[in-house]
């Protein structure tokens, strides 16, 4: 039986084609699901894509956390059920209280996109399970409010706990406390990032292939269990 | 320190999606009642000095000319309340 | 105030009405009387003032434009013409693109950042109409000069524009230009161009048929936004201590326009639409007469079930109200439900506000009253059509003579100097890297681009199956064209040509954005008719016909117009974007060749 | 109808990069003595009905879940005072 991975789509997604894409290419079978349907349909794991969901208006995924999928996808969470937002979906992760801290306005004030260098930080999580410890990679940044912050304490935890999935390196892009470029929950199986794995997955269309590793790694996550 | 607060609320006849936003996902959450929301932004300033008139036709100016974009956008300034 | 309705304009035809205000001409007033055989009401005046203004008639650019037509080069790619929202181009295997490059220069002066945001929306909604998916962005761009304090103002509120909305879309920029020069400081130059894939069936053209068929309004609440500002933002001038007027600006909502765009695909799948047409500047005015007078029969519609941001708004207001991200569609009765149910499933608001009738007059009602009766083509197509003087400018022999031959130009004659030449063209504004600008743009969203900055074209792939392409890049020189505007022109043309070559793409076909001053000035429309001869004949020759673009006039500050700008944009084609050249020396040991002499 | 005004800002140990900028390019603009500048958020609500405690209430429990985030911003909610 294929892996089902499902994709939400918000008003205002953006990346879902795309992410479905990188989801085909893993060797797992994309799902569409929509906002307004609390039913995943029985999918194994989530993608919450990128994009600018209800115009990022008020704050970036303060007003999708409220729509009725995210209340199954926040269950099924807690489950144990793999969940990876990506730039917007990891807004509406934090907004949800699935992932601590939050994503504000980067510091330049603008918007940025560039080929961004990283380095996984922990392959412990159900999303990153194929890459090597302390693996550098390069994928596509774009973002306007990426820059994470959380109290002193919470960035102590995440630190002392590995919950610090990638960092940014060479260039912090957006002031980022502590260079994070993504983080886990305690039990590794929700996974938020800036950066757009997404985006390099060909070698036509992206800077890299090495964006592809999260999505073939939640299969072999998925297939092992 | 003294504060000076300057609101800055975009004109009415301006379209505002962002509290068109906030309006339309509020009784979605169950928050009914509210006939209309708009959203604009709110400046604390700190001034090193007094807050007398001379610095509040200052303030103002850089609200004309700054804070505020006239074309668009209204502004009122006003010493914050003590106590807040 | 009462109610001007068809029956109050006939028993008072000595009212005062303020047409000059509106921007029309006393002989335009004139012929408006002869058309309806009786005064306008306030509504008709409304509208015929906004569709006959410069933007929306064309009045003094359409004679020259007419050669773009004349000399069309035979071309089996061309499946829509000039005409219609953008020209549609076969580019094989059952798919058509359709491109468009668009002025939004004005309104981004006033407020850069919502006068650019506005630009792309706007774009977007024209290819849109269409039947396609827009699929990417590009953004010719001309300041004034790069340390001016206004600069400052203008460029990052245009860029963050430009960004705020294309990035919410989720288009992606692959493309455009930059370029400083101190003729644009009181009028930047903000052009925007958007390509749209769709298959040959699903090609949509803006015409209303079919007696009654419905009339459905969806998007945005209709407000005061932008009001009189197609007549008077887009055709008068701006004097040297910045605009006189300060109409209200549109603002626009990048969520709402990708609600839009997602709602109308969804439609267009189901083929639930006859006639499609997205409003831009003249609103409403524009998209019933244009609907109308394409169509068979007329229209009536009833103006009070449009729904309002503002309750005040009179019939007038709502006719000429610029609000964004709006569409109009005309639907057979029985898939109106379904229409509406797709609109409900993106939380996009749409009403049916009128039919299409037997008759052939567009009527327009304001509850129950009569207030809009005309004959639509009068309003959409028979506006005025000026053959405005022109005459080669007494100053041109004299710039000509003055420009840097090569026999005159000294050349540097050792090292220092070569040094001080090299520094000079180096830290030049026009010369330097783009990428603090192009950062700012999402290149990637979508997933199939293939070239972006820095690259000499913009290229996208249509089919991940067979990897068909397409490619566009924009090219223009004011500096050249002032010099000389029929080579100008063709410069222009042939930079764009060779970009989309370069790239590894075959052009096939041409969209322009013609920006100049006055047209009431002779040296200006000169410039106007040469530039336009000029590309007509380097089309012909190359067989690249132009399928749609944009006239944008009154470019100037005070008497002083910029340097005519023709913003020329190549379409090409390429049948597998994995064999597409990209810039720069990829391996050690590989050969270089200087091509042409 | 009456307004209900909602003042969000950063928490203070939060950076707030607008504020920063903001201040930074007043004294270039020729307004100094400004010592520090927070820039946040103002929301306002027109309520159908009367400004009463149960309406507050509500408007207090939007504002904690969902106009303010609490893991950033702390949000003050007042009653529009007459004459604005
Ligand atoms: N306003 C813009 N928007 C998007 N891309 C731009 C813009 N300006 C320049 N570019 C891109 O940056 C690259 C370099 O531009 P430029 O220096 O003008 O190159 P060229 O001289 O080869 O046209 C090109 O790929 C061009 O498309």
């Amino acid at each position: 039986m294929t892996t089902r991975v499902g994709v939400v789509t918000f008003p205002g997604s953006l990346d879902d084609r795309d992410a479905q894409r990188a989801v085909r290419l893993a060797g797992a079978e994309p799902v569409a699901l929509w906002h307004r349907d609390k039913d995943l349909h029985q999918v194994d794991a989530v993608v919450l894509p990128g994009g600018f969901s209800y115009g990022d208006y008020l704050r970036c995924g303060a007003i999708s956390r409220f729509s009725p999928v995210m209340d199954t996808i926040i269950e099924q969470a807690k489950l144990g059920m793999p969940v990876l937002g990506i730039c917007n979906g990891f807004q509406v992760l934090c907004e949800s209280h699935l992932l601590p801290g939050a994503l504000t306005r980067n510091d330049s004030l603008h918007f940025v996109c560039r080929d961004q260098k990283l380095r996984i930080e922990n392959t412990g999580t159900a999303w990153t399970r194929d890459y090597s410890a302390g693996q550098e990679i390069v994928v596509p940044l774009k973002n306007g409010e990426g820059r994470f912050v959380a109290d002193e304490h919470v960035l102590d935890q995440l630190e002392a706990e590995g919950r610090i999935v990638a960092r940014y390196l060479d260039v912090n892009p957006n002031g980022s406390y502590r260079d994070i470029a993504g983080i886990t929950n305690a039990a590794g199986n929700v996974v938020g990032l800036m950066p757009h794995p997404e985006h390099a997955v060909e070698p036509l269309t992206g800077p890299t292939t090495e964006g592809l590793g999260f999505f073939t790694s939640v299969l072999k996550q998925l297939v092992n269990a | 320190m003294a504060r000076v607060v300057v609101d800055v609320m975009l004109k009415p006849e301006i379209l505002d999606p962002q509290g068109q936003a906030v309006q339309r996902a509020l009784p979605r959450l169950g928050f009914a009642g509210i006939a209309d929301v708009r959203q604009g932004k709110r400046f604390e300033l700190e001034l090193e000095g007094p807050v007398d008139d001379a610095a509040l036709a200052r303030i103002r100016e850089a609200a004309e000319t700054f804070l505020a974009n006239t074309v668009i956008e209204d502004f009122v300034v006003r010493i914050e309340e003590e106590g807040k | 105030m009462t109610l001007d309705t068809v029956k109050n304009a006939e028993q008072t035809p000595e009212a005062d009405q303020p047409w000059s205000e509106l921007g029309l001409k006393a002989d335009e007033y004139a012929r408006i009387r002869e058309i309806l055989g009786r005064r306008p009401t306030g509504a008709e005046l409304a509208m015929y003032s906004v569709m006959w203004s410069e933007h929306c008639s064309y009045k003094s650019s359409k004679v020259h434009l007419k050669q773009f037509g004349e000399k069309k080069p035979d071309s089996d790619a061309m499946l829509v013409g000039i005409g219609e929202n953008a020209g549609v181009v076969d580019v094989g295997q059952g798919y058509a693109v359709t491109f468009k490059v668009e002025s939004h220069n004005h309104p981004s002066y006033i407020e850069p950042y919502q006068g650019a945001a506005t630009g792309i929306g706007g774009i977007v909604r024209d290819i849109l109409a269409m039947g396609a998916r827009p699929v990417a962005v590009m953004d010719p761009l001309r300041f004034g000069a790069a340390d001016h304090p206004d600069t400052r103002r203008v460029l990052p509120g245009i860029v963050a524009g430009i960004g705020g909305y294309g990035n919410c879309l989720g288009l992606p920029n692959i493309g455009g230009e930059v370029v400083f020069d101190a003729c644009y400081q009181g009028n930047p130059l903000v052009n925007a161009l958007c390509v749209g894939v769709m298959k040959h069936e699903d090609i949509h053209l803006a015409q209303a048929s079919g007696a009654g068929n419905k009339v459905i309004l969806y998007g945005a609440r209709t407000g005061g936004d932008g009001i009189g500002g197609v007549s008077v933002l887009a055709s008068e001038t701006f004097d040297a201590t910045g605009p006189a007027k300060r109409p209200a600006v549109q603002v626009g909502d990048p969520f709402q326009e990708k609600l839009l765009i997602e709602s109308t695909l969804e439609i267009f799948a189901e083929k639930l639409v006859l006639g499609i047409q997205d409003l831009g500047g003249a609103g409403l005015s524009c998209a019933t007469s244009e609907l109308a007078s394409a169509g068979s029969g007329g229209m009536r519609i009833e103006l009070d079930t449009v729904p309002l941001r503002d309750n005040t708004l009179s019939p007038e207001e709502i006719l000429m109200s610029e609000s964004q991200e709006r569409m109009c569609a005309i639907v057979e009765p029985g898939k109106v439900a379904r229409f509406l149910e797709i609109c409900e499933k993106w939380d996009v608001i749409a009403t049916v506000i009128g039919e299409v009738t037997e008759g052939e007059r567009l009527e327009i009602f304001w509850h129950g009253e009569l207030v809009v009766d005309v004959p639509p083509r009068s309003v959409a197509h028979d506006g005025p059509t000026y053959n405005r003087p022109y005459a080669r400018p007494s100053w041109q022999d004299a710039l000509q003579a003055d420009a840097p031959t090569a026999e005159r130009l000294a050349r540097p004659s050792n090292g220092e100097e070569l040094k001080a030449a090299l520094l000079a063209v180096a830290g030049s504004p026009n010369q330097a890297s783009k990428s603090w600008i192009t950062d700012q743009y999402d290149r990637y969203v979508i997933g199939n681009t293939v070239l972006a900055t820095p690259e000499d074209s913009g290229m996208i792939r249509i089919d991940e199956e067979t990897n068909l392409g397409v490619s566009v890049a924009t090219d223009g020189n004011g500096r050249f064209t002032k010099l000389d505007p029929y080579t100008g022109a063709q410069l222009a043309l042939a930079e764009a040509y060779r970009n989309v070559a370069a790239g590894g793409a075959k052009p096939l076909a041409v969209s322009d954005c013609l920006n100049f001053g006055s047209p009431e000035d002779p040296d200006v429309m000169w410039q106007f008719a040469e530039a336009t001869r000029g590309l007509a004949d380097a089309c012909l020759v190359l067989g690249t016909p132009v399928t749609g673009g944009n006239v944008s006039l009154y470019n100037q500050t005070g008497e002083t117009a910029i340097h005519p700008t023709p913003v020329v944009a190549v379409l090409g084609v390429i049948d597998d974007v994995t064999r597409r050249t990209p810039i720069g020396f990829a391996e050690e040991g590989q050969l270089v060749y200087l091509l042409g002499d």
